[in-house]
């Protein structure tokens, strides 16, 4: 187990360094100018090479990168460029916010989607099964901004229970904070939570036919005995699959659905870090981000590794 | 259609009226204000951005003048002044007792500080312009300061009454983008980045007290979520509203109310004047023939705004009125292409920032201007890609752009800018409006130079930018109009 | 795809309603690059927000354009954007996952690990450094959303093509003196070509509701182009007043989605289900 | 009175019915067969004993089951093994945790884990057995511990459906004797299951033979099997016998291949900064095959005969060692095997399904090894695949159909057509006739030899039945964890086996 997941370190640490060049390098022919968008239409030529001077935007590419990179393992990720701050300190706040807004919907999905899916694997072929694939379906196919404006219209507009939008940061008041969350997490989670199901079902239904069920039943379990012991442990390795790249899908709702819910979330940041051309802070903001998914990643294949023996010794997954 | 509004507009009341003691009522000293766009920070002697003026300007920040909702020039931290009879040196007498909220004092050295920073080689304000006559700004006395210019100039008292040239403190200033200080009847409190801005009520203000206790300044930049939060009674109001489709929804809604006022954001078509086949005034003449300004009004900003006729704010005592110019006439707009050479029309790109004027509108304009044959290539950029494109690079055809400066007549003497109009006559012209302080004299000017771009057609010349607030109902004492970049928050009021 | 595998769909009552479904959207597509009710680059402010009517079937727009006509040309462009996406991740992804399972060894593990990086950039992160870097449009979603899908199709390619590699009939091909190429591309691909499809058809709608996603956000199709995501973002504002102007394109979307989902799911009933999971099909859902 | 009594059994799956009218009784202690070929259903009636049915599944007919009521039957009352060892268990549980699981729900007043050890010993297993996962046990043991899981609920009725037939020979003869010796201890009746007459009359009293879901015959073991009544019955014990050799009159030449130090090893995965294990597959192989003869690769599973076999076909690369093919050098320490060898060396696959492309016709794959000799025009080719055709008996208007619409048998007969096709000096025979039902592996073994008396063909026969090695080979090699321990004339070899690998496989035949 430690020899699998110290391979598996190493190469998220490859992954992440190879990452956080191509971002920077690509980012760094990006057009435009954060100096002259900070000084706007009427700006005169040398307040503009002032303000890039300032900035340390007239060293050569390789320096920045160095800098940066430097800066990376020391936690230091340098000084936002329109906002004057660290940026270190900028996504922490951000993450705040979209940290538990994915964590949350991800867990609501799994708490909503899986039970589904096992239930209509058990049922399968009847009422209940058929009800809840095609609401599944219905909701796969939702788009969730869309999904997220329907919640605000009858949960926050019409009915009042929940706010439209907005965050209150969590040390000022924690209650109100998970409130906000409320609706944004609901939003990202019943697409995600559909798929699941669906996802859920398809394995267990393919277990059930697996020969060890045979066997289990032939000891003498009930069927239900025999699925709820053997058949769900064994359908989850699939599905975990799945939600460790749900991850990706669910960091992606969330810079949306910050957008429909006004959060302070690495989203937004990074949108109004790119109409700023503030790229020190959309570099970092992106590896971050992509950081997250990878660690997700990396803990999907440690949990899938202390869930399956096969692969915890044999320290390769195929596939 | 309106039958629509009427159901929406009866169920919303039914909700607000079981609902609206959690709305209002309790925390009435408090407000909630929307805002699209979130500043970069919060200095606004360091940077362009409108945002920053909309939270800080006439509430955290003061000047030496400031300018009214009239746009006026009215005392502020200099009580009177007096000007040379050469109209190069103003004398201001500062107003006595004045505190930064961090408790040091205001006195003549903190404008001397203030005035010199913006002027040094190294400032990184981002209207230089402002500062540019300055020759020598001295210190009369603890509270009178001498400012002295190299030329006369009109708008001197104006500007310095702009954002961008508030007082700031020595103490404070390389703090101001973070935490503001500065002498306004609102204090800094916080700023949760990404969602919001607080400030409170100065207790120490010695001038007239904002009548709130606490105001609460919430970033929302999504058209559809800004409706969401008003009809929520999440927020308060919106000094700027930013869906105009809606405000038809909150004037037929007696729990808000919809302030339409005129900003001074003279709202173009702007042209690369020195790119052919623009570089022929047929060709830009038969552009001004084929727009149709009330089409482009009802379609992007859904009857918002006032048609201009040049390059001018329609409120201000000097504009006139030309919008009669260049009527609607498909034939001539032809026959001026093809009388510039022409005659099948071209095809040219268009370039298009983010606000809703210039998408919406390019859209109504490309399919305008397609009837006389210029096909437009829409090209959707943003801010910084812009700036890069049209100002640097002056690589575009046509643009939409809405000039929110007051009184920019002057950007058309600069060959430079981006619509690289190049005419010495204007040239000659806004050098004399510069230097003249008669407001005669001025008028007369600033009308000959306003006929000399229309008759030029350098630009597409279509309507003065609306100021659309909305506003809770019970709420009093909003400005609505925007003669500079702010949103003073002093007088405003629960009923 | 056989006509056997076709045939047995057909058999399945979801594949032919999201066949009869798919078809639909496809036609309305197809006829809309040729045909359209009414011209869509017409702006007629006065007649803006019609209702119903003998002339415009579904109305008009804010523009006062015929929204049927835009549901068309938006239904031509979400398909586009998202069949292009599939063609960029399966004409890359399939190569890389037929690549790695016919060569093994370090050329395998270097394309697994490319994947793996590639996964941990999803679509909107590269739709937003694509779109910073050449500016928003649906051209460059395609692009984000294609690159999404390369390592998805090499995922099922890979898996697929190597319990083929086990298989007999490979060994005699390699007998026969064919290259590890020609055994991939003749014996292999055509054997995965099923299972590719039905990822593709998955995979088509999700680019579709990935389109309407960076639309959205304003990452995606941009005006005076349309796309059910356009149109959908457009129609937000508008909803208190004429919810219609969203209903309509956000039922096109959940319906269109459904469709090829339904397709997609008939086929991979229908196809071997030991194939489909050697494949880890489900991997992109 | 019978423990288990079952009266005109019918079972069906919607309209087509796959068991018809079986009857069977199983007494107390009693160990009763039940024989057939895949589809005859045999499967399915055992499921039915044990209610285990799927739910698709039809039945009819009466299950007289004499044992207490209320209770549980399944694991409590009868116990069942299953066939495929790999799948049987769940992967994610240790193997102890899955006999107690079964304990627990019959047994719960005992003390769990000394009877899991117990059971364990039962089997022949070291008692660490019930710490570890399915994965790390291999096939054999895997069977014990199902063996150990239908043995936990103390049961009277043992089911055990094909338990050996995916297992290697030993290992097989040790499961058979290890059930006999079970069911004699615990006075337990065993049902068993099994295409393999061999296994099942090794081990029953009595048996049924199944055909397409009828009962063809049955009786007691010993009177079925000296005068069976049923022409099918008949053919089964038939092909159950040792094929009688074949006398050949072609004359043994000079060597063709000739292997010296071979060696192969496989790296074992493991994080990356560790040592490096390896699986050496193949240690130092010398072997040499003559033009015209046959030899026979037998050896357990595992020991490196596929390997080999895949090495000197070309398909692998050995790591050390020389290969000479006719004189020519075609060791592949660099490239790939020279053109001209590859044309005088094809191979016949074991699996008739998977060695055929489902989507090309039988054209496309007999057409696929001229690929190699691109000199040949049009009607030469024609004229090559039509000959092969007609050498295995086919007729080439069957070129146009696809691999589907032939049977097993006509699909090894195309297999070995497509190896033809080249004119080789050289086929190696990959298990040729294993998969193949026992009634019709006497006509593929008999077209080869034909094919080698008329062409002069030599063959490596690669086998785990030493019955067929020693039928068609003149010599044989034994092979045992990747040496060569034995070689030698067929007869002299299995009549006097030295080695003790050897030995073990021999005494692990089963035939009748």
């Amino acid at each position: 187990m430690i020899g699998f997941a110290v391979t598996r370190i190493f190469g998220v640490a490859v992954t992440l360094l190879v990452a956080a060049a191509i971002i920077f390098l690509l980012l760094d022919i990006m057009p435009g100018d954060p100096a002259r968008f900070m000084l706007g239409i009427n700006a005169t030529e040398d307040a503009v090479a002032a303000l890039r001077t300032d900035l340390g935007l007239d060293k050569p590419t390789l320096e920045r990168f160095f800098i940066w990179l430097f800066g990376l393992f020391q936690g230091d990720l340098g000084i936002s460029f329109s906002q004057r701050e660290p940026v270190t300190a900028l996504m922490l706040e951000r993450l705040q916010v979209s940290l538990p807004l994915a964590l949350s919907a991800l867990f609501l999905s799994t708490i909503i989607g899986l039970p589904i899916g096992i239930i209509a694997a058990q049922n399968r072929g009847k009422f209940g099964d058929t009800s809840a694939m095609i609401l599944a379906q219905i909701g796969v196919a939702i788009p969730n901004f869309w999904f997220a404006m329907l919640l605000v219209l009858l949960f926050a507009v019409t009915w009042r229970i929940f706010p439209p939008g907005g965050f209150v940061p969590w040390g000022e008041n924690p209650a109100h904070a998970a409130r906000s969350l409320v609706l944004p997490a609901i939003a990202l989670a019943l697409p995600q939570a559909a798929i699941l199901a669906r996802i859920m079902r398809t394995s267990l239904v393919d277990i059930m036919q697996a020969d060890f069920i045979r066997t289990a039943r032939a000891k003498g379990l009930s069927l239900n005995q025999a699925v709820w012991r053997h058949g769900v442990r064994n359908a989850l390795l699939p599905v975990l699959t799945i939600m460790g790249l749900q991850f990706a899908f669910l960091i992606a709702g969330t810079i949306i659905v910050e957008n429909v819910f006004y959060l302070p979330g690495l989203g937004r940041l990074i949108f109004s870090a790119i109409s700023a051309r503030d790229l020190i802070v959309v570099r970092s903001s992106i590896l971050v981000l992509v950081a997250l998914v990878i660690l997700v990643m990396f803990i999907v294949d440690l949990t899938y590794a202390w869930v399956d023996p096969r692969i915890r010794q044999g320290g390769q997954r195929d596939g | 259609m309106s039958q629509i509004i009427e159901k929406t507009v009866k169920k919303s009341l039914a909700t607000a009226a079981i609902l609206s003691f959690t709305a209002f009522g309790a925390l009435a000293s408090e407000l909630t204000v929307g805002q699209v766009l979130e500043p970069p920070h919060l200095d606004p002697t360091a940077g362009a951005a409108a945002a920053i003026d909309e939270i800080v300007y006439a509430n955290i920040f003061e000047g030496l003048t400031r300018i009214d909702q009239n746009g006026a020039v009215q005392p502020s931290l200099a009580t009177s002044w007096t000007i040379s009879d050469d109209g190069l040196t103003y004398t201001f007498n500062l107003k006595k007792d004045v505190i930064f909220h961090d408790g040091t004092t205001f006195d003549a050295d903190d404008v001397l500080f203030t005035f010199e920073r913006a002027r040094a080689e190294d400032s990184t304000n981002a209207q230089k312009g402002i500062f540019a006559p300055i020759t020598a700004v001295e210190a009369v006395d603890t509270h009178t300061v001498n400012i002295t210019i190299a030329q006369p100039q009109g708008d001197f008292l104006f500007n310095i009454g702009r954002g961008d040239a508030v007082v700031v403190a020595p103490e404070s200033a390389e703090t101001n983008v973070s935490t503001p200080v500065g002498t306004g009847p609102f204090k800094f409190v916080k700023w949760d980045k990404g969602s919001r801005v607080v400030i409170e009520k100065n207790a120490a203000y010695t001038g007239e007290a904002a009548s709130i206790d606490k105001a609460t300044i919430v970033f929302i930049s999504d058209p559809n979520a800004a409706q969401n939060a008003l009809l929520a009674g999440e927020v308060d109001g919106f000094a700027n509203f930013p869906a105009p489709e809606s405000l038809s929804i909150f004037e037929a809604d007696p729990r808000f109310n919809v302030l339409r006022g005129s900003t001074e954001g003279e709202t173009i078509l702007s042209i690369n004047n020195a790119k052919a086949p623009f570089n022929d005034v047929r060709v830009r003449q038969a552009v001004a023939h084929a727009l149709h300004r009330q089409a482009i009004i009802d379609g992007a900003m859904f009857g918002n705004g006032t048609p201009i006729g040049t390059h001018f704010a329609p409120h201000h005592p000097f504009y006139e009125d030309l919008i009669g110019t260049y009527p609607r006439d498909i034939e001539k707009a032809k026959a001026l292409l093809a009388d510039a050479g022409y005659p099948e029309g071209f095809k040219a790109t268009f370039k298009l920032p983010p606000p809703t004027y210039s998408r919406r509108g390019g859209q109504i304009i490309a399919a305008q201007l397609r009837e006389i044959g210029i096909e437009l290539e829409l090209i959707n950029v943003d801010w910084p890609q812009w700036l890069a494109d049209g100002v640097k690079a002056k690589d575009y055809d046509f643009s939409i752009v809405s000039h929110v400066e007051p009184f920019d007549i002057g950007i058309y003497a600069n060959p430079d800018y981006y619509f690289q109009y190049d005419n010495v006559v204007l040239q000659a012209i806004i050098e004399k409006l510069n230097v003249t302080a008669d407001e005669a004299k001025r008028e007369e000017l600033a009308r000959a130079a306003q006929k000399i771009i229309t008759e030029d057609a350098v630009n597409g010349y279509l309507f003065q930018l609306a100021k659309t607030g909305v506003w809770k109902a019970e709420l009093e004492g909003m400005w609505p109009n925007s003669p500079v970049e702010g949103n003073d928050l002093t007088a405003v009021r629960w009923k | 795809m056989d006509s056997g595998l076709f045939a047995r769909a057909l058999k399945h009552p979801s594949f032919r309603l999201g066949l009869f479904g798919s078809a639909g959207f496809l036609l309305l597509a197809i006829v809309s690059v040729f045909w359209t009710p009414h011209p869509t680059d017409i702006v007629d402010v006065p007649n803006r927000f019609g209702e119903f009517s003998s002339v415009n079937w579904l109305g008009t727009d804010y523009l006062g354009r015929d929204q049927l006509s835009l549901l068309m040309v938006g239904i031509a462009t979400s398909l586009k954007v998202a069949a292009l996406a599939v063609a960029i991740g399966a004409l890359i992804g399939v190569p890389l996952g037929l690549i790695a399972a016919a060569q093994r060894g370090w050329l395998e593990a270097f394309i697994l690990r490319g994947n793996d990086f590639i996964f941990a950039f999803p679509a909107i992160i590269s739709a937003i450094i694509i779109t910073t870097l050449f500016g928003p449009s649906a051209i460059n979603a395609m692009v984000a959303i294609g690159i999404f899908n390369i390592p998805v199709f090499a995922r099922v390619a890979r898996g697929a093509a190597l319990s083929l590699w086990t298989l007999e009939y490979v060994d005699a091909a390699k007998l026969s003196g064919l290259s590890n190429g020609q055994i991939s591309f003749r014996h292999i691909l055509p054997n995965i070509a099923s299972l590719l499809i039905v990822q593709a058809t998955i995979q088509l709608s999700l680019g579709v509701l990935a389109e309407a996603g960076l639309s959205y956000i304003g990452l995606g199709t941009q005006p005076p182009e349309t796309s059910l995501g356009l149109m959908l973002k457009e129609a937000q504002s508008f909803f208190f007043g004429f919810p219609m102007q969203a209903i309509i394109p956000g039922i096109a979307i959940v319906l269109f989605v459904i469709s090829f989902n339904l397709l997609g799911d008939g086929l991979r009933d229908t196809l071997d289900p030991k194939l489909t999971k050697a494949g880890g099909i489900d991997v992109a859902s | 009175m019978s423990l288990v009594e079952v009266k005109a059994l019918h079972i069906s799956f919607g309209e087509r019915e796959v068991v018809s009218d079986i009857n069977l009784s199983i007494a107390q202690g009693q160990r009763v067969g039940v024989v057939g070929e895949s589809g005859s259903g045999k499967s399915l009636t055992a499921l039915s004993i044990i209610d285990l049915l799927p739910e698709a599944a039809i039945q009819h007919g009466e299950i007289t089951r004499n044992l207490p009521k209320g209770d549980k039957l399944r694991g409590k009352h009868i116990g069942m093994v299953f066939q495929e060892p790999m799948t049987t268990l769940n992967p994610l549980m240790r193997v102890g945790d899955q006999i107690k699981e079964a304990l627990e729900l019959h047994l719960p007043d005992i003390d769990f884990d000394s009877r899991v050890a117990e059971l364990v010993a039962e089997v022949d297993l070291p008692p660490t057995t019930a710490l570890r996962y399915p994965h790390e046990l291999s096939g054999g043991q895997r069977q014990r511990i199902g063996l150990a899981i239908a043995l936990a609920g103390e049961p009277e009725l043992l089911i055990a459906d094909e338990p050996t037939s995916a297992l290697d020979m030993i290992t097989q003869a040790q499961i058979i004797s290890l059930i006999r010796r079970i069911c004699d201890q615990r006075k337990m009746a065993l049902l068993f299951i099994s295409h393999d007459l061999g296994a099942v009359s090794a081990l029953c009293d009595h048996i049924h033979v199944l055909e397409k879901g009828r009962q063809v015959e049955h009786g007691e073991t010993t009177a079925v099997l000296k005068s069976p009544r049923e022409d099918y019955t008949k053919r089964l014990i038939a092909a159950a016998k040792p094929t009688r050799r074949r006398l050949t009159t072609r004359k043994i030449g000079t060597p063709l291949l000739e292997l010296t130090g071979i060696s192969k090893r496989f790296k074992l995965p493991g994080p990356f900064w560790a040592k490096k294990q390896y699986l050496q597959a193949l240690d130092d192989i010398s072997l040499t095959i003559n033009e015209a003869e046959c030899v026979g690769l037998v050896g357990p599973s595992g020991c490196g005969k596929t390997t080999l076999s895949r090495i000197i076909a070309g398909l692998n690369k050995a790591q050390h060692g020389a290969i000479r093919f006719d004189g020519q050098d075609i060791s592949q320490q660099r490239g790939q095997m020279p053109k001209a060898a590859r044309r005088e060396l094809s191979m016949v696959f074991q699996d008739p399904f998977g060695s055929f492309d489902p989507r090309l016709t039988m054209a496309h794959s007999l057409y696929e090894p001229l690929n190699l000799m691109p000199e040949l025009g049009q009607t030469e080719r024609r004229e090559r695949v039509e000959m092969a055709l007609e050498r295995v008996g086919l007729s080439p208007d069957m070129l146009n159909r696809h691999p589907h619409a032939f049977s097993g048998g006509q699909r090894q007969r195309f297999a070995i057509a497509r190896s033809l096709v080249l004119r080789p000096k050289l086929v190696v025979l990959d298990e040729p006739v294993s998969a193949l039902d026992v009634s019709i592996r006497g006509d593929v073994l008999e077209l080869l030899a034909e094919l080698r008396e008329k062409f002069g063909i030599a063959y490596l026969f690669v086998s785990h039945d030493l019955d067929v090695v020693r039928a068609v080979a003149d010599r044989v090699l034994v092979m045992e964890r990747g040496r060569i321990v034995e070689q030698g004339d067929v007869d002299a070899v299995f009549d006097a086996p030295q080695a003790d690998i050897t030995k073990r496989l021999l005494n692990a035949r089963l035939s009748i």
